[in-house]
């Protein structure tokens, strides 16, 4: 065991042997707190998946394409989609590095260390890597990356994250129009983000927080060239395996492999995004047509259409991604908690699964932890129950149900059918549910605004992540208005306790407000999938449907 | 003939103003602010207040109209290029010039730099499309309108009048499930680029039918119900009559009057082409001129929105145009008046 | 069957010289989805080398039909059912169609009836010569515009070279008219086919064509088919006519013998309608046929001409199988009555009563319409016109297309308003007031007869509805029973059973729906009729009938009317006062005698000489024939505006001045620079039998 | 009379003389086109009248069990579709919106269009240059364009379809009416009300509108058939109708997915669609065959 690992590493190896916490667990945590991956998987027990991709000889050379959605890509750190980070990720790279076992590993770093508080993140930045112009990476271009996100002016949703333990918010001093006081946020001391020496940044938190090497790999926290000041595009400078070629809105990207990359050069020559549309049928024409050797996503159906072709291979990987329906507690029809109670009880979730999905996801609790969360808490599940759930509704007084808008958008489609499946069923309990669906750019207008809505959320390997963003009052995406002061309360303290066994007995309190008075409905969590031409090897489907294309080869024919 | 020039460009000019003005009033209904669209959906409202001040995008309307109008002929710079808004949007051509269609909120790029490519792609298909439409509906509404009830004309009339009746994505879906699935002949999608084993010409087969399909009938139908009429006229019987073939008569005769009037109806489906490939194009994923278009109808870029419409507008008018001045050339009674 | 009696009644006499065109037996049906229309049942006749032979009939009787069928081209549902068209001995029934392509246009060619629609729009003159010559007879494109260039020569347009490069809407309707003409004898044909030349023309340019057709005629020998529904231009023209009558030949014979000695009651029925320019208003009254011409699946038995004719006798006239019988030299007619009609002939009435001058109903004084059709282009319709008509009086406003009669009309009746002038009806101005803005007893007692049968009544509504709209707006009657009531005495009174008012106009032939139309003009109790060309779209045998109907009613209900006609010989029969028109300016104005009595103007002389007379002896009369065509009200000429046309033109000072007007006596005006005295010097006609 | 006149008349004669007397409608009756129009037109009509009283599943309920095969079976007679949801429930009841909608925008747009037509038509003069001028504006337009930029911004509903599709059309049905004006007005019967001094209202409504009648409710066929295109375009595009109410453009795009393994889901629709813009297509070639002058 290395001299410098955390104190704590020997009791999580402890809770392992003694089948406290599971092997995930003890990888997570022991990597998070500064062991290194190869270690910690050794002391698990289990293969390394990133030594076993390199493990095989991956074949040389050639041009691998995938379709993908293009869209502008003009601030890698205002990145707001998946796809726009993957145009950007072959490109830039991020500190760390979270695999599809939620196991984060350092990647730009060598290794961090923290504190016992969980206070003090020291990032020690690897001394080989080296930018395409040939400049090594410092701890200058890391502060800079670390400081413009933690601007408010810049816009990135990596500041969201920082907000609580690196960004305070404060009052300006000022009054706005109607006379309230002006409040704004900054990092809350000079010192937040504070350079050790070239190639050390030390990280000092206001408050605990476990997460920070997660938030580290955001999709939008990318380390760019300072030099770019923010600005991306086929001359953007980067540590990547890749250097852009060609970027057309709406049509794709080309990337050529750099040689000379610090990690050791890429398995292909070439690589390409091909821009498919929104219509979910040219993706299944495309891969027929063997015109890409794979899709960024392929839903449960598209997967059902294509499991077929002889040439396709089909990639799954269970995620945290998700749909909530959500409430805002405070209109009317959902004032009384026992109404979102009864909506809870009126879903048949293995039903929405298997038309939806067709199969491929696992039903959820209704509280946005998942069974893969390392701070999951297991709860009695809620089978369906249209007759608790019809007294709910009369005993809130709404025994004839009611009749709500209900917002959300055409695409992508299975979030429509997911919609329209809820629908479905709370109509047996009287809800009646007018879908009003928006185009994606109107949606996001009204997001946190629409009384009753749904909304997908992505994939993190952390609950706490989400709660966090979503649920904890006035917090930045807290898109249902929830607000409970034991809830804030119950979260802040998980977020400081290292003790997976520990912290899960404050999720269960967690968890059990959220069924119990919680602002949403979620039926499952869904399985992420994807199709790569059998050629494509290497290939490992990523939870957060973030595409690494150096890792990936395919054989010539 | 200077006049009728110098009347059409200033009529030209008005449908723009208007057309323009119309659009920019109608994405008033569009939820959402210029800012929050540039500064994407995680920008605090702290910094969405500080651009909507920069931008002063709470004026009202017209004045928000007219500085739109003034950033594209060039009177003033763009606002949102100004590096005091901090969203560090640049035009290489610079913030001032003639033709300036803004910046796009969509694409974060100036809108010159995207929709010219896009029309240009556009252009291939639209173009080919209208290359096999012409001879197409003459063909058919020559054939059919040259005995009007006959078999022939019976026949190619309920082709035509079918083929009108099934819309792109119906069609697109058919083509696909036929030449891509069942018998992979032809590839599915057409990005335009020949890296995926397909070359560009067999991409443009499929969206290039489509468009043939739906549209081909319309214009035959118009071709017939003018061939029919003119095939009535005196001056053919007088042709017959001098002692010339059907053939003769058709070619010599026939054919210039019957394209009279549909004249402007073949130029008007450029017009009709060139924006109604939004179907075709999102069926095929192809880069082109209605996705873009669609895409930014639906996310609300005003700007994309606008110069699409005054390019639009500007074919339309243009082909009107044309199609005036073919009028003439084919109908010497109203040459020059 | 009289099949073989009817051959050799035709053919009999001179079976030695071989005809050029032979139709025997021709039956030609329209075969619809619906059922099948025969158009022609049996139709024989021939056309000898050299001949000129008429056919006659009104609308509907089958004769363009017959032409049609001789050239194979009857469209996608006519077929020749039976019997034989031989041409120079050759069967053209059902002929390949290569054959045909060789006579037609070559052999045979077709002259038509309105020449703008005939020659190909987009196409120049020379190129739709030159394709005969190129098409029939070999010739390179040069050589054939050469021919066509020699053959607008002879049809005699000015300057070939430049004609050849034009296009036909750069011609006036005349020119036109050549142009087909030259096309046709291009082909140096045998027989040419005529159908209707010179309808849609002006009279004084349709007299030119049929001048120039003659000639032509006579240069090149060729054997003419005319087919007119017009008796005068017949009777001048050919050596034999045939009258037909719903498809069948009822009467044929040398023109002078056919006019001269009509046998068939529908032949003296057709002459006797037509209004003689010879004759005045108070000679006779129009004699008009009853009844309409049967349509041709509502065919009566036996003669068809039987439920119209007076002659009828029930047993006889109704047996079927009527022949053409005998009756003189190359005299053959369809009636078996014929001897004894002939002794019948009907005597026709004088027209009694004379008007005494009445005061002055209406004043017309120095109207002028101008329309601004643009930038310094201005179509004068009317300038400077005045005239008078009294209480109960019939005023003619005369003139050819273009002269502003109807613009006039528009004015007085408030449809459009004069740019200055005056009219005065009841002391009151009303020239510049529109309909809209007349109150309602004024617009009542101005009313309106139309030009157009199908346009005069609204498809969408019964013959009855305008009617009894009128009466309930004007507020004659009052109450649902009166005013159907007063509609059914109307439509006594325009002869149509109460019956009528329930049908749609699309169910009334175009006689009836004039009826109609007088009868809704009369509802208001009009002080004031203005009739603008109330007959000039029906049929001759109608045309007399509707005519007459219109001036009984004038006449009982003492109304005064202006009367608006191209016909000379209508208006000479018809009004009591005449104002003379030409290019919106009035040439001459003055009582029916007057004008058609001593002085003239020039161009009242020209068209009054234009007028063709079935009486064999008004074609020695000598003719006034005018050149070119009436120049366009937009570009009117700077002196008189006859000037460019006129035959009695003094010099350049008619060009260069307005003329002065010319008073001949206290109501007769002429605007002419020629002296009164040379104005009265007798014209060439013999004024005598006019006196008569 | 002319020769060619006079033939016409004669083949009108023997087209028409047995229906003088009857009603115009009648004619189509012997009008094959019109008449296979009016069957496809009259089966959609009739299915989604009845949809209600069939005994068809509801067209939003899931039957989780027949995704298993969604394959036509005995108890979904055309199969089911993504949602496991009875797909012949869902093309009757699809069929119930559209042919709402459709008629209803198009009747909307023919009210607007003609009444500015007509105004454009009788008056003439700057009111007519000022229609025609923000016609041609309108028209310069491409109209999927014009689509798509309403319904992207003012969203998807009823009302907004109905007035997307008057925007869209009344400029043309305007310019169609005003020409029938144009032509009309100078006929005599016009001038004939005139001189009896009916106002210009009445003279629209009576004398001049019934008789564009034949050449409006054909140009009304079409533009129903281009409607419903219409709205199955907006429907593919995901504009369409709100789910889960069946909107056959819709139908299409959920399963363009599924294409290759169960192509009935989105080859049904499409067919749904095709038929009946046929069947208005016919009809209105049928009648304006048949109503031929």
């Amino acid at each position: 065991m290395d001299k410098t690992s955390h104190p704590y590493i020997p009791t999580l190896l402890d809770q392992l042997n003694e089948g406290e916490i599971s092997r995930r667990d003890f990888l997570r945590k022991s990597t998070l707190l500064g062991l290194s991956a190869g270690a910690a998987y050794a002391m698990a027990g289990i293969i390394d998946p990133a030594t076993q991709a390199r493990a095989g000889d991956l074949p040389k050379g050639g041009n691998l394409r995938i379709g993908m959605r293009c869209m502008e890509i003009k601030d890698p750190h205002l990145a707001d989609f998946a796809e726009k980070s993957n145009v950007i990720r072959q490109v830039c790279e991020y500190l760390t590095f979270t695999d599809r076992n939620n196991i984060t590993h350092p990647y730009l770093l060598e290794k961090w260390d923290v504190s016992d508080d969980l206070k003090t993140w020291t990032l020690h930045i690897r001394k080989d890597v080296k930018w395409r112009d040939g400049r090594a990476l410092n701890a200058d271009d890391v502060i800079w990356n670390l400081k413009r996100v933690s601007d408010p002016k810049v816009g990135s949703s990596v500041f969201g994250l920082f907000t609580g333990y690196l960004v305070e918010e404060y009052d300006t001093g000022e009054k706005d129009d109607k006379g309230n006081p002006k409040k704004s946020s900054r990092l809350w001391s000079d010192k937040a983000i504070e350079k050790v020496d070239d190639s050390t940044v030390r990280l000092n938190l206001f408050s605990p927080q476990i997460a920070v090497a997660e938030h580290l790999f955001h999709y939008p926290m990318f380390i760019l060239d300072p030099k770019d000041n923010g600005a991306f595009g086929p001359s953007a400078n980067g540590t990547g395996p890749f250097e852009m070629v060609e970027y057309t809105v709406g049509k794709g990207a080309k990337y050529k492999a750099r040689t000379d990359y610090w990690g050791g050069a890429a398995h292909l020559d070439t690589f390409e995004f091909v821009d498919l549309g929104d219509n979910p049928g040219a993706g299944i024409a495309a891969m027929a047509s063997k015109q890409v050797d794979g899709l960024s996503e392929a839903d449960a159906v598209q997967i059902n259409s294509m499991k077929a072709f002889p040439h396709v291979a089909v990639h799954k990987v269970e995620t945290t991604q998700t749909i909530v329906m959500r409430m805002h507690p405070d209109v009317e029809q959902f004032k009384d908690k026992r109404v979102r109670q009864a909506m809870r009880h009126a879903l048949d979730r293995d039903k929405i699964i298997q038309t939806v999905l067709l199969g491929a996801g696992t039903p959820a609790e209704d509280h946005h932890v998942a069974p893969s969360h390392p701070e999951y808490a297991a709860l009695p599940k809620w089978p369906r129950d249209v007759e608790k759930a019809k007294k709910l509704m009369a005993d809130a007084g709404h025994a004839d149900g009611f009749e709500l808008d209900l917002v959300t958008r055409p695409d992508p489609i299975w979030e429509l059918n997911t919609t329209q499946a809820m629908a479905e069923q709370l109509k047996d309990i009287g809800i009646k549910a007018n879908i009003k669906s928006l185009p994606s750019a109107q949606y996001w207008e009204v997001w946190t605004s629409a009384p009753f809505s749904l909304t997908a959320w992505g994939h993190r390997p952390l609950a706490i992540m989400t709660l966090g963003l979503a649920y904890r009052s006035n917090a930045a995406w807290n898109e249902s208005h929830f607000s409970n002061a034991e809830f804030d309360k119950l979260l802040t303290q998980a977020e400081g306790i290292l003790d997976p066994k520990e912290r899960s007995k404050v999720m269960e309190k967690i968890e059990l407000i959220m069924q119990d008075e919680g602002p949403i409905v979620q039926p499952f969590w869904r399985i992420f999938s994807t199709v790569m031409d059998k050629k494509v090897q290497g290939f490992e489907l990523h939870p957060s449907q973030y595409i690494f294309a150096k890792d990936y080869a395919v054989a010539s024919a | 003939m200077a006049i009728f020039v110098a009347k059409r460009l200033a009529m030209m000019m008005l449908t723009m103003v208007a057309a323009s003005f119309l659009v920019f009033a109608v994405c008033e209904f569009t939820p959402g602010s210029v800012a929050r669209k540039s500064l994407g959906p995680f920008a605090t409202q702290e910094q969405v207040d500080f651009l909507t001040k920069k931008l002063k995008a709470d004026d009202p309307l017209l004045v928000r109209y007219g500085r739109w109008a003034g950033v594209l002929l060039g009177i003033i710079p763009d606002p949102l290029q100004d590096p005091s808004t901090g969203l560090n949007f640049k035009d290489p051509r610079g913030a001032q010039y003639f033709g300036n269609f803004g910046y796009s909120t969509l694409n974060k790029l100036p809108v010159n730099d995207v929709i010219w490519s896009r029309l240009g792609n556009t252009a291939i298909l639209a173009g080919l499309a209208f290359l096999l439409i012409v001879p197409l509906s003459i063909v058919f509404g020559i054939l059919s309108g040259l005995k009007e009830g006959g078999v022939l004309d019976r026949l190619l009339s309920v082709i035509c009048i079918t083929f009108t009746s099934i819309p792109e994505f119906a069609s697109g879906v058919f083509l696909v499930t036929l030449f891509v699935i069942l018998w992979p002949v032809l590839p599915g999608t057409s990005p335009l680029d020949s890296e995926g084993g397909w070359s560009v010409p067999s991409q443009l087969v499929l969206p290039v039918a489509v468009l043939v399909i739906y549209d081909f009938g319309y214009v035959a139908r118009m071709i017939r119900v003018s061939m029919i009429g003119v095939m009535e006229k005196p001056y053919i019987r007088t042709a017959v009559l001098k002692g010339m073939s059907t053939r003769q008569v058709v070619i010599g005769h026939a054919l210039r009057n019957a394209m009279i009037a549909p004249f402007t109806v073949l130029l008007l489906q450029i017009n009709f082409l060139i924006s109604g490939v939004v179907v075709t194009e999102l069926v095929f994923a192809y880069p082109g001129f209605g996705r873009l278009l669609l895409d930014a109808s639906l996310f609300g870029d005003i700007a994309t929105i606008e110069a699409a419409t005054l390019i639009t507008v500007a074919i339309a008018v243009t082909t009107q145009f044309v199609g005036d001045l073919g009028y003439m050339l084919l109908d010497p009674r109203i040459r020059l008046r | 069957m009289t099949m073989v009696a009817e051959t050799i009644s035709t053919n009999g006499e001179r079976a030695s010289e071989t005809p050029l065109l032979a139709v025997q037996d021709l039956r030609i049906e329209f075969r619809g989805k619906a059922e099948t229309i025969v158009a022609v049942p049996k139709l024989s006749f021939e056309v000898k080398p050299g001949e000129s032979f008429g056919l006659v009939g009104e609308s509907g009787c089958g004769k363009s039909t017959t032409a049609m069928a001789i050239m194979g081209y009857l469209g996608a549902t006519g077929v020749v059912a039976g019997g034989s068209i031989r041409f120079e001995g050759e069967e053209l029934v059902n002929a390949p169609a290569h054959k045909l392509r060789a006579i037609r246009g070559r052999r045979i060619a077709m002259v038509y009836q309105d020449p703008m629609s005939a020659l190909n729009p987009v196409k120049t003159i020379g190129a739709q010569l030159a394709e005969v010559p190129m098409l029939h007879l070999g010739a390179s494109r040069v050589e054939a515009l050469d021919r066509a260039a020699a053959m607008l020569k002879d049809v005699r347009l000015p300057d070939a070279g430049d004609m050849l490069k034009r296009y036909p809407h750069q011609l006036s309707g005349g020119q036109q008219q050549r142009v087909v003409i030259a096309m046709a004898l291009l082909g140096r044909p045998s027989l040419l086919l005529l159908d209707e030349p010179t309808t849609g023309l002006d009279v004084t340019v349709e007299s030119a064509v049929i001048d120039l057709i003659g000639e032509l005629r006579r240069r090149y020998g060729t054997s003419l088919l005319f087919i007119s529904h017009n008796l005068g231009l017949i009777a001048e023209s050919c050596d034999r006519v045939g009258i037909m009558y719903s498809g069948e030949l009822v009467e044929e014979a040398p023109t002078r013998e056919l006019f001269g000695r009509p046998r068939h009651p529908y032949t003296q029925g057709l002459i006797d309608c037509i209004p003689d320019i010879g004759q005045g208003k108070h000679s006779r009254t129009l004699a008009a046929i009853p009844g309409h011409i049967p349509l041709p699946s509502e065919r009566p038995r036996g003669c068809l001409f039987g439920p119209r004719c007076a002659g009828f006798r029930a047993g006889l006239c109704d047996r079927p199988g009527m022949s053409l019988e005998p009756v003189g030299e190359r005299h053959v007619v369809r009636c078996v009555r014929w001897p004894e009609l002939e002794v019948a002939r009907r005597e026709l009435p004088p027209l009694s009563g004379e008007s005494a001058a009445p005061a002055a109903a209406i004043t017309v004084s120095d109207i002028t319409k101008f329309y601004h059709l643009g930038y310094q282009k201005t179509l004068k319709a009317n300038e400077a016109v005045s005239f008078e008509a009294g209480k109960a009086e019939i005023v003619a406003l005369v003139g050819e297309s273009g002269c502003g009669k109807s613009t006039l009309a528009r004015i007085v009746t408030g449809l459009d308003r004069a740019t200055s002038g005056e009219i005065r009806m009841a002391g009151e101005n009303i020239a510049a007031i529109e309909a809209s803005a007349r109150p309602k007893p004024l617009l009542q007692s101005i009313q309106m007869v139309f030009q157009n049968p199908d346009s005069t009544l609204n498809p969408s509504h019964s013959a009855g509805f305008s009617i009894r709209r009128s009466l309930k707006k004007f507020g004659i009657r009052k109450g649902k029973a009166a005013i159907d009531q007063r509609m059914r005495e109307l439509l006594e009174m325009v002869r149509l059973s109460p019956d009528f008012a329930a049908r749609r106009p699309s169910q009334l032939s175009g006689g009836q729906k004039q009826r109609i139309a007088i009868a809704r003009a009369f509802a208001s109790d009009p002080s004031l009729i203005v009739a603008d060309e109330p007959v000039s779209a029906l049929d001759v045998s109608v045309q007399a009938a509707v005519v007459t109907l219109l001036l009984d009613i004038q006449k009982t209900r003492h109304a005064t009317m202006l009367f608006i006609s191209h016909d000379l010989a209508l208006v000479r029969h018809v009004a009591d006062k005449v104002v003379v028109m030409y290019l919106g300016k009035v040439m001459e104005k003055g009582t029916v005698e007057e004008i058609f009595g001593g002085a003239t103007h020039p161009y009242t002389e020209a068209l009054i000489s234009a007028i063709r007379s079935t009486k064999p002896e008004g074609a020695e009369r000598k003719r006034v024939t005018l050149t070119g065509d009436t120049p366009s009200p937009v570009d009117v000429p700077r002196g008189c505006r006859f000037a460019s046309r006129c035959h009695r033109k003094l010099g350049s000072i008619c060009d260069r001045e307005p003329p002065p007007i010319r008073r001949m006596s206290a109501t007769h005006e002429i605007a002419c620079h020629i002296p009164v005295e040379a104005l009265e010097t007798p014209r060439h006609q013999d004024e005598a039998r006019d006196r008569s | 009379m002319s020769a060619l006149v006079e033939q016409r008349a004669m083949e009108a004669t023997a087209v028409k003389a047995t229906g003088r007397a009857r009603l115009k409608w009648a004619r189509i009756l012997r009008s094959p086109t019109a008449m296979v129009g009016l069957f496809l037109v009259g089966f959609w009509v009739v299915a989604a009248i009845l949809a209600p009283v069939l005994p068809l599943y509801s067209p939003t309920e899931q039957d989780v069990m027949a995704l298993a095969d969604p394959t036509p079976s005995a108890a979904h007679w055309l199969g089911v579709d993504i949602l496991g949801r009875d797909e012949l429930s869902r093309l009757i009841f699809g069929a119930r919106t559209v042919l709402v909608v459709a008629p209803l925008s198009v009747a909307v747009a023919m009210i607007v269009g003609i009444t500015l037509g007509m105004i454009a038509g009788c008056y003439g003069g700057w009111i007519d240059a000022v229609i025609s001028r923000l016609s041609d504006i309108i028209l310069a337009f491409p109209v999927l364009v014009l689509y798509v930029i309403l319904i992207a911004n003012i969203g998807p509903s009823i009302i907004n379809i109905v007035i997307a599709t008057t925007i869209a059309s009344a400029p043309g049905i305007g310019r169609i009416t005003r020409g029938l004006v144009l032509g009309l007005k100078e006929q005599e019967y016009i001038a004939a009300a005139r001189l009896r001094a009916e106002s210009t209202l009445y003279i629209m409504l009576v004398e001049l509108l019934p008789n564009c009648r034949g050449m409006l409710i054909v140009d009304a066929c079409l533009r129903i058939g281009y409607t419903i295109i219409t709205i199955g375009i907006l429907g593919f595009l995901g504009l369409g109708l709100p789910p889960p109410n069946p909107d056959w453009g819709g139908m299409v795009k959920e399963s363009t997915t599924v294409l290759n393994v169960w192509p009935l889901m989105s080859v049904l629709p499409s067919i749904a669609i095709v038929s009946l813009v046929l069947g208005f297509n016919l009809l209105a070639d049928g009648l304006r065959e048949a109503w031929k002058p």
